[in-house]
């Protein structure tokens, strides 16, 4: 008889404070984010429109990828780190510094890499953003950070090609690919003149 | 509305026949926007008790959300399962339209604004809306869905069950008033809190959250949604409907809410009652219905949102062993208790203030824990710090 | 009587896609009624082959894919493998300090996350709903946190094999020391929202029961366990990391509701494990030394020949990496031995004569993740 | 308890064929021959001193290369292998735990891919039943004894066991295409061989 009232009790209580609890959440700051008009990309931005206390991105955010080219050496470190292949790099051996646009000025002027690194330039860098995780595996092992997570993460697209980042444009590929087979020809010629001479040597060593 | 008609030179019978068409369309009209209105009401408010914001988008603070909802509901394709009695699936939700809609004939909206004012009218009232179970459980059956079924068997025996200690609960302002008519029981009110049923000596007290408690039960609202139990049986006896026979569903779920609060606004919050020197301003009284209505809806709806949900035994166990035997003892206590104070009102009315004066303390108590909760609530987090962007 | 009124059993079809089964799980039931009287988990819809994965990807590359194995806690999975692996290649004592001091808050942080949806969950099928979004908003703070460590929100690729992939700013710090403040008031009231309301005790209360004994010969794990009144945390008992260091308390079921061993024991030893891991939180944010944040590995890990079965307590138990290396750069064989997986054998067993209403309650005590269970 | 005195009693106590294996890895283990592992465990579980109740972890792999560990000459374990499979083998790893005693014991044994027979461990631990029927699924393991030996991760149509080495997943399942799309493929590394 006693487990019965004792029973009436607790549930009158626990529903008294219960309620006490969700009516006092009505007073309390909304949370939701009003997402497409606030921009929640950092801290300052989310804070103009919105009055709750959940945070902005933050600077190391992992969003989408993004390659700065001419920080790239074409070492492939991060096609090889990438866990679902989502990277894929093509190189010539050619070296970027000495690419010319039409008129005849160099396409990058600013380098911060070693020399020895300039050796190769990359034809095709896919990233298969439909297919990657953001790991963020390829930014960690990258040597030079030319791989990297941006605040972006808006992607939305119509079909599947369009997510493919492709940090290589058909010109600048073919640009490059004209450049490495100039450098080889010129290469092959100054080996073939070499040849030559050293046969015209032999000649002259012979007689 | 005849008396109109006819002072306009209309026959005595056509203007009947049109003001009865007038009434009813007025009528139907304001049930189906008070349901739409209460969907959104409902999400509304539960946004707010989570913190949340709720629909926020269509009209004005998404005051016209349910006329968007509607709209897609009826643009969606009516399916029928493969399988289904399609007969009792086309009908069932129209029951429980009439059910619900079928007690706006008694439905006091204020003092002497009553369709027809039956002098079985409470009688009436619970009979109409004992309608719903027969289109939950024809639903249920009909669906050719085993989730379904076992809603529909929930609702019929959580209805039945609940029936007994709501229809016990109402004998005590019965008792009191003498009278089965909504008005007969509203006249016999006051517009003071004391002269209210539900403060009028400690057994009403108990026969108002009895009725409360089985009214709850009877709209199917949480804790007692044990037929729709979405974490349970996906959702019930409605789970195969869609477009707008969903719709109607709903309609009369939220239309239900209404009624249940106009029903217990009416028979224990003293319905429309006004100060004798008001007493002429009809739509006042009609206000004042209606703000009591709207308070006996925010609880609900708050229930709802607070409180978790039965176990099907736990509700019978709830009906039988704790609700019937309370209203039990609260009809003869009341009847006791008029014998004994027959011929002492001094003492009824002392009895009354006292009681109103515990629902004050137990106000009080409640806003002094809530604003101990909103204090440790705001306690701050995630306060704006300098390194990060 | 009950031969009397036997009827036919009901085969009901519970899930794939049902609200409450937390994530793609089947239960095909047959029932008398409501009553249940044979229950046959059908698991294996989310069975993504990561241990056949493993084979194929780096040691250092399959970090990403332990996030995915249960995605919950998945700081916790990522120190699980990585320790494996650490254990395995015999560096486990080459650690930093300061490394295994972040380790151990962000895995706390996520235990308290992983708890908090963990009964939030089992209240959202009990039917109350705002007391799950109060836990959802509680671990969008937490997830705001991490983010700030390591930049993603739930699938983290943090802890790496020799450490941590990045140090902590100060301003985590800071935050995580104000957000336990406010944490652990909210938490409580929560708990008297709906932890302590008599409806849900009678919910969950004489739910379910497991003795201590079936507990441990259907290897019940973690709070499950506990719950059962087995008094056995691997971080008291074989201690990893620095929690020797570190001053806690392991929760056990007293069978306050009800009988030892129920769902209600089950579930408020999570809640006393959030109290715990605030303790726990609170201690390394004094104690956090500094230094590096981690050993100097090899970019292309080869382990030695051998195999390893290394536990952690993750909030869903002692989850167990087996790891066979042949020497490799990907290993032979890894296997994931999770707490869901055996929570989810007792299932059969214990879900005999309730009603469906109580399964409910069944899967959400045991807080069972199906990608933890399928992997 | 650490694992050589538990070798040391189960050699002093039953006439399994055992030996310790100590060169793998970090953690030593007990090796059983097949036929012995159910009364060798059974003794584990059972004897007051060791009192192994609960069977943390059951698990196996196909190992491919040829045997390069000195024990299997002598035991000899691919004797009643097919001719195809005659050096490959499934081993299986049971990692035991006593609550009480709190020690705990690596139990290995291996078996021909061409005949994978065991005895089920059900009767001992009933965490058993589905750590036998996850591998039976994964890996082809027939368990004598068991009670429902279903498959539990895959459908029950499946065909073959996954975690095999050399397993090619189908391409077409009830019509469902399972091939790598042409943006895939076009993201296949060149040289790199997975």
């Amino acid at each position: 008889m006693g487990a019965y009232f004792q029973n009436i009790k607790n549930g009158f209580k626990s529903a008294f404070e219960g309620m006490s609890i969700s009516f006092a959440t009505m007073f309390v700051r909304k949370e939701t984010v009003q997402y497409p008009e606030v921009n929640i990309s950092t801290n300052k931005t989310i804070a103009e429109k919105y009055k709750g206390t959940l945070m902005g991105m933050p600077a190391n955010s992992r969003g989408i990828l993004d390659v700065n080219l001419s920080l790239c050496t074409a070492c492939q470190i991060c096609q090889k780190a990438c866990p679902i292949d989502c990277i894929v790099i093509d190189n010539v051996k050619c070296d970027k510094t000495k690419l010319e646009d039409e008129v005849g000025n160099p396409v990058l002027n600013r380098f911060t890499q070693k020399e020895a690194l300039k050796t190769r330039t990359v034809t095709r860098f896919d990233i298969n953003a439909a297919k990657c995780m953001y790991c963020g595996l390829c930014a960690m092992a990258c040597p030079t950070t030319a791989i990297r997570h941006t605040n972006r993460f808006e992607m939305n697209t119509e079909s599947q090609e369009a997510l493919i980042l492709k940090f290589v444009s058909e010109e600048e590929k073919a640009r490059a690919e004209k450049k490495a087979n100039d450098i080889e020809a010129e290469a092959a010629a100054k080996k073939a003149k070499a040849a030559k001479e050293e046969k015209v040597k032999e000649k002259g060593a012979e007689e | 509305m005849e008396a109109i008609l006819i002072s306009i030179g209309l026959e005595p019978i056509p203007a009947k026949i049109i003001s009865m068409v007038i009434i009813c369309v007025v009528v139907l009209l304001a049930f189906v926007t008070i349901g739409g209105v209460l969907t959104w009401v409902e999400r509304r408010i539960s946004g707010f008790m989570q913190a949340r914001l709720g629909p926020n988008r269509v009209g004005p603070q998404g005051v016209l959300q349910w006329v968007a909802d509607g709209v897609k509901l009826i643009l969606k394709e009516d399916l029928i399962p493969d399988g289904a009695d399609r007969k009792l699936f086309a009908i069932a939700p129209y029951f429980c339209l009439i059910g619900v809609f079928g007690t706006m004939v008694v439905f006091p909206w204020g003092k002497g604004v009553i369709v027809a004012d039956l002098n079985v009218g409470l009688f009436y009232f619970i009979s109409i809306t004992a309608l719903v179970v027969f289109g939950v459980l024809m639903a249920g059956w009909s669906s050719n869905n085993k989730w379904s079924l076992i809603g529909g068997m929930r609702a019929a025996a959580q209805i039945v069950s609940y029936e007994i200690p709501v229809g016990m609960g109402l004998l005590v302002p019965i008792l009191i008033s003498g009278t089965l008519s909504m008005g007969g029981i509203m006249a016999a009110q006051g517009w003071l809190p004391w002269d209210w049923m539900v403060f009028k000596s400690p057994f009403t007290v108990v026969s108002f959250i009895i009725f409360f408690i089985g009214s709850l039960a009877e709209a199917n609202r949480t804790p007692f949604d044990l037929p729709e139990a979405e974490s349970e049986l996906v959702s019930g006896y409605c789970t195969e409907y869609t477009g707008f026979r969903y719709a109607v569903f709903f309609l009369s779920e939220w239309a239900n809410l209404f009624v249940m609060g106009g029903l217990t606004t009416a028979v224990f919050l003293g319905g429309g009652n006004l100060p004798g020197v008001l007493e002429d301003y009809t739509i006042l009284s009609i206000l004042v219905f209606l703000a009591k209505v709207s308070v006996i809806i925010f609880v609900v709806i708050w229930l709802r949102w607070t409180l978790p949900r039965f176990r099907i035994d736990q509700l019978m166990d709830m009906s039988w062993k704790y609700l019937l035997p309370g209203a039990f003892i609260a009809f003869l206590g009341q009847a006791i208790y008029m014998l004994l104070t027959q011929h002492l009102p001094i003492v009824q009315s002392v009895v009354a203030v006292i009681m109103f004066l515990v629902f004050v303390f137990v106000l009080i108590r409640f806003i002094i824990r809530v604003r101990v909760n909103i204090r440790e609530q705001r306690i701050p987090v995630n306060s704006p710090a300098s390194d990060v962007l | 009587m009950t031969s009397a009124l036997k009827t036919e059993y009901l085969t009901i079809n519970m899930g794939p896609q049902h609200p409450s089964t937390h994530g793609v799980i089947r239960f095909i039931l047959k029932t008398d009624g409501e009553i249940i009287y044979e229950c046959d988990p059908d698991v294996g819809y989310l069975h993504r082959g990561i241990e056949k994965i493993a084979e194929s990807v780096t040691w250092q590359g399959f970090v990403p894919y332990t996030d995915r194995v249960d995605y919950v806690c998945a700081m916790n999975a990522n120190l699980a493998y990585c320790m494996a692996v650490e254990k395995l290649m015999g560096i486990e004592t080459e650690i930093p300090k300061r490394a295994e001091y972040i380790r151990v808050i962000v895995c706390e942080l996520n235990r308290i996350s992983s708890h908090a949806i963990a009964i939030g969950a089992a209240d959202l099928d009990m039917g109350a709903f705002t007391p799950f979004v109060h836990f959802l908003r509680e671990r969008e703070h937490i997830n705001d946190l991490l983010e700030i460590a390591c930049g993603a929100r739930l699938t983290y690729n943090y802890i790496c094999i020799g450490g941590v992939n990045n140090d902590l700013s100060p301003t985590f710090l800071s935050k995580t020391a104000e957000f336990l403040d406010h944490f652990e008031v909210v938490v409580e009231q929560i708990n008297r929202l709906i932890s302590y309301n008599q409806i849900f005790i009678k919910r969950f209360a004489n739910v379910a029961v497991v003795p201590a004994k079936m507990a441990i010969d259907y290897n019940l794990v973690g709070p499950n366990l506990r719950g059962s009144g087995v008094k056995f945390d691997i971080r008291k008992d074989k201690p990893y990391s620095v929690y020797p260091e570190l001053d806690f308390d392991v929760p056990i079921g007293s069978g306050r509701e009800g009988t030892l061993g129920d769902c209600y024991d089950r579930y408020m030893v999570r809640v006393e494990e959030i109290r715990e891991s605030i303790k726990i939180i609170r201690q390394c944010l004094k104690q956090i030394p500094d230094g590096e944040s981690k050993a100097i590995v090899k970019s292309t890990i080869k382990p030695p020949k051998g195999h390893v079965y290394f536990r952690t307590e993750t909030p869903r138990g002692d989850t167990g990496y087996f790891i066979y290396s042949d020497g490799n750069t990907s290993p032979v064989r890894l296997k994931i031995r999770t707490g869901s997986f055996t929570g989810m054998s007792i299932i059969p067993e214990i879900a005999r004569g309730v009603f469906i209403a109580d399964l409910v309650a069944i899967i959400g005590s045991l807080d069972i993740v199906a990608p933890e269970l399928d992997r | 308890m650490n694992t050589l005195e538990i070798f040391e009693q189960i050699k002093k106590n039953t006439d399994a064929i055992v030996s310790f294996q100590e060169e793998e890895g970090p953690t030593p283990s007990i090796y059983v021959r097949s036929d012995w592992v159910l009364p060798v465990l059974r003794y584990l579980k059972d004897d007051e001193a060791l009192d192994f109740n609960v069977l943390m972890n059951h698990t196996g792999f196909h190992e491919t290369e040829s045997s390069k560990l000195f024990w299997h000459l002598f035991f000899d374990i691919s004797q009643a292998a097919s001719g195809t499979h005659l050096h490959e083998e499934i081993r299986l790893f049971w990692h035991i735990y006593s609550y009480d005693k709190e020690h705990r014991v690596t139990i290995e044994s291996s078996i021909p891919l061409g005949k994978p027979e065991i005895d089920s461990v059900v009767s001992l631990w009933k965490s058993a039943n589905w750590l036998e029927r996850e591998v039976y699924d994964l890996l082809g393991v027939i368990y004598q004894g068991h009670p429902d030996l279903r498959r539990i991760m895959l459908p029950e149509d499946w065909e073959g066991h996954p975690l095999r080495k050399g397993y090619v997943a189908p391409d077409l399942y009830h019509g469902v295409d399972n091939s790598p799309s042409e943006i895939t493929k076009s993201f296949e590394p060149k040289g790199k061989s997975k």
